[in-house]
């Protein structure tokens, strides 16, 4: 059991180590993520949304869709919870 | 305050007086803190999610310092789980709402007719408002998660 | 060797990461204790915050908050400013986690109601008898 | 070829007619007239499409086209036609006489039994009249699983065991042996079409073709080719109007039938011929000839013996068929309807005996014969037609086989129908001797033994005539066999 | 109401009527029964005309407030992604009015809350149908996971133990997703499907961190489908769950999630970077399917239990699923596409049905079965045709898409996968006839309710239970006759680019 785990942990660490091989080094501003979508946000959100505070533009509008999920999720939990534990009387 | 707070018999150690007093002192300014977290969103790091887990942490920090009980009659349990649903509600309605006219989902520009603002403001003015949705609900949900499970679902004292 | 130093140097980043993320991940899978499990998987998930908002780190760059007039009236170039996409999914991501984390201790309070143990063992051989 | 809903309705009427049948659950009488109501109806009916097929045209009917190339469509052609009058036909007498059956003997779920007998013929006429593979496989299966309750009506451990083997094979062969086939058909064609002189013809090369030709006898295995007749004996335990009906009218017929149509309409004789593969038909089918009637030469239970006989006289259709000549599929196609009402005579023969003596062992049937006369006679007639004795239609079937054989120049097969007749006469003769002129051992109890009921003596007479009929008569069932072999 | 938004209405209804249903909280009680069948039947409702909609006018992309793809996140709604939001509506909407007479049994006072994170459930699948952001996805495939872990956790006996198990497997697996998008994300900067898609091809020379990307993506999405060696969780988590919940679950989550790895592998991936780039890959994971439809079928035949032992049926079907996937031929993907569809169908049926006998005896062990066929006629005829369908026996369903998969499987010359294919329809006979027998020549266990004294013996499920049950199986032979038009008309636009 044991050492199943840790062989399986080893090979993935390992496997994942092989994939950052081909990464860019760490904070390249020439890195394709820093590249292709993100300097729309940084030049563009002020003027589409007069929000100065880039993270909460891309948050709740840019991404809004996935901030809405994430709402739910939070409130699953809370459901969940409550399901789960609560008495019913309570 | 006093008529709200009673003592538990089966205290481990007595009403600590230290700890209720910087309590009572603190909460309030927490949820200063936690309002004014959600409202600046727009201009400094902040937002529905910081701003309700403080307002959650006010709250918590009270069923800590006193007892569950007296937390729970600050914030009732049912309007604790209303916030909860309306807090979603005002995100998925601001979205159906912009759908329903005539714009995409979640499109706060399409908002407009609603009041004249110009799309762009109008855009912040969405994001504040899903943030406030945001917070009522991260608030909400935070709450109801320590009370279930410091009191195992029984919600009478707590830790 | 020399290359491989460098190359490490480079990305130590990712090593970190990987490292953490080796430790949660056997928490996950090689521990028998189910709190320990849980704890395992936030360590996971810590890590894969950290591999994201690592990548989105560039040299010399500000905090994506902007002053509203200059940006107004200037504009900003983008190379200034750090990625703020790898925050905003983390966001998620850290939301997504906390309410797993919750789920999994109530239903742990309820295994423990049940069988008054939270060793995997110890409740597996309650449950045959 | 004109479209027309006649064909489905030939098959819905007994389908649909389960419906009533069950509903008038409580009330037997109206239930039995649905019955025969639907069995005279359904006869009708493919009576009544017989003159277009006469006249070298027919019927076609598609439901819905569910893949490309293979809509699920009924078709009339003389093929279909020949096998649905028999079948069709017999259904009214198997009908007829299981409510006597069922009656005399108070038999419980009566109504699940005709229910599943209405869906069983409809399978029956299904296949008779499928255009394609996939339809034909359709109404097979449909008709293994609406057999199933039939077979096990007795519900006690014995039935569940044959029952059991009864799915296994049926089931199994049609999913392992006959679906393969089924799709590497369709990979080598591109349609499964039954179209005369076959669809592989030069898209397959010999080594497939033998394998295809054995996954397909082997997956038919309602034909009961040896090695897969198990399941028929174990059948037995059946009821004996279901057991008439497994081997006179539906079961055992629709796999032969489904194994002629594979060689006459998939590969084709010609291909056949050119790829040297009927020796693969005729030499699986000697075995089985005289395999099972060596077996049925060791049965004490009357039902036991004309199982193996079945199987048997089975393998005499697959060896006609198997010879490529003109005469000898003549034969093999004779002999599905001259088999067919001998070997109903037979069964019902055996029914009739068990509901007045309570008797199913041979040994324990001595001077029988004196105290049911018909049913005896009946059952010599049958006997005399299976075993192709003039004047007795079996004669015809047999004789053609045996023309065809040495048509084709191969001795050794006339050798093995020589052969295997006079097996059969070696295991029929003794019943019928020991049923007149044996005497029993104990008299006692022999003299309240009447003749069974009306309604179970009447069809018995009927059918043993018509093996008499089918020998002066056979103009109708040869110029169909006639369009089949050269439309 | 202008059709632009349909599909965002067919995901809107469920979470605005579970938030409805919570926010009521215990006062809502009277409210869940028409908040719950409004909502699914308004989300069926345009789900069907986005159906239509794409039938006539052609797949269209739709972008999520207004922000053009990538900066926004983009919805695509093709032909696959229509097909799979009708079935999750309309086999949403058959399940709940089971769900909501069985519910009302097993937990009576916690019926809005199940029914919340039901209907959640519900708009989280219908969302992954439509999305087309890698990221929006794995915050989707949580919404589901959650709710789910929630409602297992409803569940009696040792559902909490099978519940935290399956939130540990199913944790590592959503891990394994956001690190493969991770680092496709560095890679290539975006997380939209379709630019990926794009961007991937003129990635040269960065041949590991993709297919590292592509692997974690992969074992992530097993993991969550309980793909052969990764299926240790399902059993437990899907026997000991309500039936209520079960009869939504067991249907969908398996196949949803395989509809998932179509997205990944030709909507960020492409068939050239699987199958041609790198063919071992496709070989191994073709007999690794081989075997594990061989092992899940064995292991049914151990079980004692009819829930369980369809537990194990499903893992089979999945095999089935990734298998026709692999086999990279246009008739392979065409019958583990029309599988999806039918094998919801079909694991519909006999969930429905488990959950109408269970609602009988109490209990689903073989030893409660006997004599049901007296007792229940329609629920067991409806059973049996699901169990036809299941050894794909025509006209059902379930013979059409073993049809293609056998097709396929010849086609690649993958005999290993085919002798699987005909392995477990036979040993699905076998159990099902076991079964079979059991209920219709056993006489029933004296324990098992039904025996109460004054009660006759036919003692059919009631009304709410039967219906959708006798609906189902009626679907299950009316979609097997309309296979040739489901494959004409909508799964041949559902292929890949090139097939």
């Amino acid at each position: 059991m044991k050492k199943r785990a840790l062989l399986s942990t080893l090979f993935t660490g390992a496997l994942l180590l092989y994939g950052t091989g081909d990464f860019p080094p760490w904070g390249d501003p020439n890195a394709p993520a820093a590249r292709h979508v993100s300097p729309l946000y940084i030049e563009k959100s002020v003027e589409d949304t007069h929000v100065p505070n880039i993270v909460t533009a891309v948050l709740a509008d840019y991404r809004g869709y996935d901030t809405m999920f994430e709402t739910i999720v939070i409130f699953c939990a809370g459901v969940v919870v409550v399901s789960a534990l609560r008495r019913p009387d309570a | 305050m006093k008529e709200h707070y009673t003592l538990p018999q089966d205290r481990p150690i007595g009403p600590s007086l230290i700890i209720e007093l910087s309590c009572r002192i603190m909460i309030p300014f927490i949820q200063l803190f936690a309002l004014y977290v959600i409202a600046h969103g727009h201009y400094s790091p902040g937002g529905g999610f910081q701003g309700g887990v403080l307002l959650g942490a006010a709250y918590i920090l009270m069923a800590i310092a006193f007892d569950q009980k007296t937390s729970m009659r600050f914030f009732p349990l049912r309007v604790n789980t209303a916030l909860a649903g309306t807090g979603v509600l005002i995100y998925t309605g601001t979205g159906i709402a912009c759908a329903l006219l005539g714009g995409l989902f979640l499109d706060y520009s399409a908002l407009e007719p609603l009041f004249p603002l110009g799309p762009v403001e109008w855009r912040s003015m969405g994001i504040f408002i899903v943030e406030v949705g945001v917070g009522l609900a991260v608030m909400s949900i935070m709450v109801s998660l320590f009370w279930d499970l410091a009191s195992g679902g029984r919600l009478d004292r707590g830790l | 060797m020399d290359a491989m130093l460098q190359e490490i140097v480079a990305k130590y980043n990712y090593w970190i990461y990987v490292v953490l993320m080796m430790i949660g991940f056997y928490a996950m899978i090689g521990k028998s204790n189910l709190v320990k499990k849980l704890i395992g998987m936030n360590i996971f998930q810590t890590a894969i915050i950290l591999m994201f908002i690592s990548a989105g780190v560039k040299k010399g760059g500000g905090i994506p908050i902007l002053d509203k007039q200059a940006v107004l009236e200037r504009g900003v170039e983008a190379a200034s400013i750090v990625n703020p996409l790898p925050h905003v999914l983390m966001l998620t991501a850290i939301v997504v986690s906390v309410s797993v984390t919750g789920v999994a201790l109530a239903i742990l309070q309820r295994i423990h109601g049940l069988y008054g143990s939270l060793e995997e063992d110890e409740i597996l051989e309650k449950i045959d008898r | 070829m004109e479209n027309s809903f006649w064909p489905l309705a030939a098959v819905l009427i007994s389908l649909l007619g389960a419906v009533p049948i069950l509903l008038s659950d409580r009330r037997p009488n109206l239930r039995e007239a649905w019955t025969v109501t639907i069995a005279l109806g359904k006869f009708a009916i493919v009576a009544s499409l017989l003159p277009a097929v006469l006249a070298g045209g027919g019927y076609r009917f598609t439901l819905a086209e569910v893949l490309p190339g293979v809509p699920i469509a009924l078709r009339v052609d003389a093929m279909g036609m020949y096998f649905a009058l028999v079948a069709s036909f017999l259904w009214i007498g198997t009908s007829v006489y299981s409510i006597g059956y069922m009656r005399a003997l108070r038999e419980h779920d009566q109504t699940r039994y005709f229910a599943c007998f209405a869906v069983a013929i409809a399978a029956t006429i299904g296949v008779a009249f499928s255009e394609n593979l996939l339809t034909l496989y359709l109404f097979y299966e449909m008709l293994s699983l609406s057999t199933y309750p039939l077979v096990t009506h007795k519900q006690d451990a014995e039935a569940r065991a044959s029952g059991r083997r009864y799915l296994t094979y049926l089931l199994g062969s049609s999913v392992a042996l006959l679906l393969p086939a089924m799709i590497l058909t369709y990979i080598l064609a591109g349609t499964l079409d039954f179209t005369t002189g076959g669809i592989l013809s030069g898209r397959i090369d010999a080594s497939t073709a033998a394998v295809l030709l054995v996954l397909f006898v082997f997956g038919f295995a309602k034909a009961a080719v040896m090695p897969m007749h198990a399941w028929l004996p174990a059948a037995m335990v059946a009821p004996t109007p279901v057991s008439s009906f497994l081997h006179g009218v539906a079961v055992v017929k629709v796999g032969v039938f489904s194994i002629l149509r594979i060689v006459f309409f998939v590969f084709g004789t010609d291909l056949l011929a050119e790829l040297h593969l009927g020796v693969i038909l005729t030499a699986l089918a000697s075995v089985t000839v005289l395999g099972a009637s060596l077996v049925a030469l060791t049965q004490d239970n009357l039902k036991r013996r004309l199982a193996y006989s079945t199987i048997g006289q089975l393998s005499y259709m697959i060896l006609g068929a198997g010879m490529l000549t003109a005469a000898g599929m003549t034969g093999g196609l004779l002999h599905l309807s001259m088999h067919a009402f001998g070997k109903i005579t037979l069964f019902l023969c055996a029914g009739a005996i068990y509901i007045a003596a309570h008797k199913s062992n041979i040994s324990e049937m001595d001077g029988l014969g004196r105290r049911m006369p018909v049913t005896y006679a009946a059952f010599f007639l049958a006997s005399l037609s299976i075993i192709g004795m003039p004047p007795l239609g079996g004669f015809l079937s047999k004789w053609s086989l045996v023309v065809g054989a040495i048509d084709g120049g191969q001795l050794l097969l006339v050798a093995v129908v020589l052969v295997s007749s006079l097996l059969n006469a070696a295991y029929f003769f003794p019943i019928v001797y020991r049923g007149f002129f044996a005497r029993a051992a104990e008299e006692n109890g022999r003299e309240e033994i009447r003749e069974a009921p009306l309604l179970c003596l009447v069809p018995l007479s009927v059918t043993a005539l018509f093996c008499l009929a089918l020998f002066i008569w056979p103009s109708l069932a040869l110029e169909l066999i006639q369009k089949v072999l050269s439309p | 109401m202008s059709f632009l938004n349909l599909h965002m209405y067919a995901l809107a209804a469920p979470l605005v009527g579970a938030m409805l249903l919570f926010a009521a909280g215990r006062f809502g009680r009277r409210l869940v029964m028409p908040v719950v069948l409004a909502a699914l039947s308004l989300s069926l409702a345009a789900s069907v005309l986005v159906f239509l909609e794409v039938l006539t006018a052609g797949p269209f992309s739709y972008t999520v407030g207004n922000w053009e793809a990538p900066w926004g996140i983009e919805l695509v709604v093709d032909h696959l992604g229509a097909l799979v939001n009708l079935l999750i509506a309309s086999v949403a909407l058959t399940a709940c009015v089971s769900s909501l007479r069985r519910s009302s049994a097993e937990l009576p006072e916690r019926r809005h809350q199940f029914f919340t994170l039901y209907l959640i459930l519900i708009a989280g699948m219908h969302g992954l149908a439509l999305t087309g952001d890698a990221f929006n996805l794995y915050v989707l495939l949580e919404i589901t996971s959650i709710t789910t872990y929630g409602l297992i956790a409803l569940g009696k006996g040792r559902a909490p133990l099978s519940s935290f198990n399956y939130i540990v497997m199913g944790s590592i697996g959503a891990c394994f997703y956001l690190l493969g998008i991770g680092y496709l994300y560095i890679l290539t900067g975006t997380l939209n499907m379709a630019d990926l898609h794009r961007i991937i091809p003129l990635l040269d020379g960065r041949g590991a961190a993709l297919a590292t990307a592509f692997a974690f993506l992969m074992v992530g999405l097993w993991i969550k489908m309980a793909f052969f060696p990764l299926h240790v969780w399902l059993p437990n988590a899907y026997t000991d769950m309500p039936d209520g919940a079960a009869v939504l679950i067991a249907p969908l989550m398996t196949k949803v999630t395989v509809f998932l790895m179509i997205r990944v592998m030709f909507s960020i991936f492409s068939p050239v970077y699987e199958f041609i780039q790198h063919m071992a890959v496709q070989h191994i994971i073709v007999g690794v399917a081989s075997v594990g439809i061989v092992c899940a079928s064995a292991m049914a035949l151990g079980q004692k239990d009819l829930r369980r032992m369809l537990t194990y049926i499903i893992i089979a079907e999945v095999g089935y699923m990734v298998g026709g996937l692999w086999l990279a031929n246009a008739k392979g993907m065409t019958g583990a596409i029309l599988h999806i569809v039918n094998d919801a169908l079909m694991t519909l049926c006999l969930f429905l049905a488990a959950a109408a006998i269970a609602h009988r005896t109490g209990a689903l062990g073989f030893e409660r079965l006997g004599g049901l066929y007296r007792r229940m006629p329609l629920t067991m005829a409806a059973f049996t045709v699901g169990a036809l369908s299941m050894i794909g026996v025509p006209p059902t369903c379930g013979f059409f898409s073993k049809w293609y998969l056998l097709l396929g499987g010849i086609e690649a010359g993958q005999w290993l996968y085919v002798g699987a294919l005909i392995f477990s329809s036979l040993v699905n006979a076998v159990l099902f006839f076991r079964i079979i027998e059991i209920a219709y020549f056993r006489t029933p266990a004296e324990d098992s309710p039904v025996h109460e004294p004054g009660k006759g013996p036919r003692r059919e499920a009631p009304q709410a239970l039967l219906q959708p049950l006798v609906v189902t199986a009626a679907a299950l032979i009316g979609v097997g006759l309309a296979t040739g038009p489901l494959v004409e008309r909508v799964i041949r636009f559902a292929l890949p680019v090139g097939y």
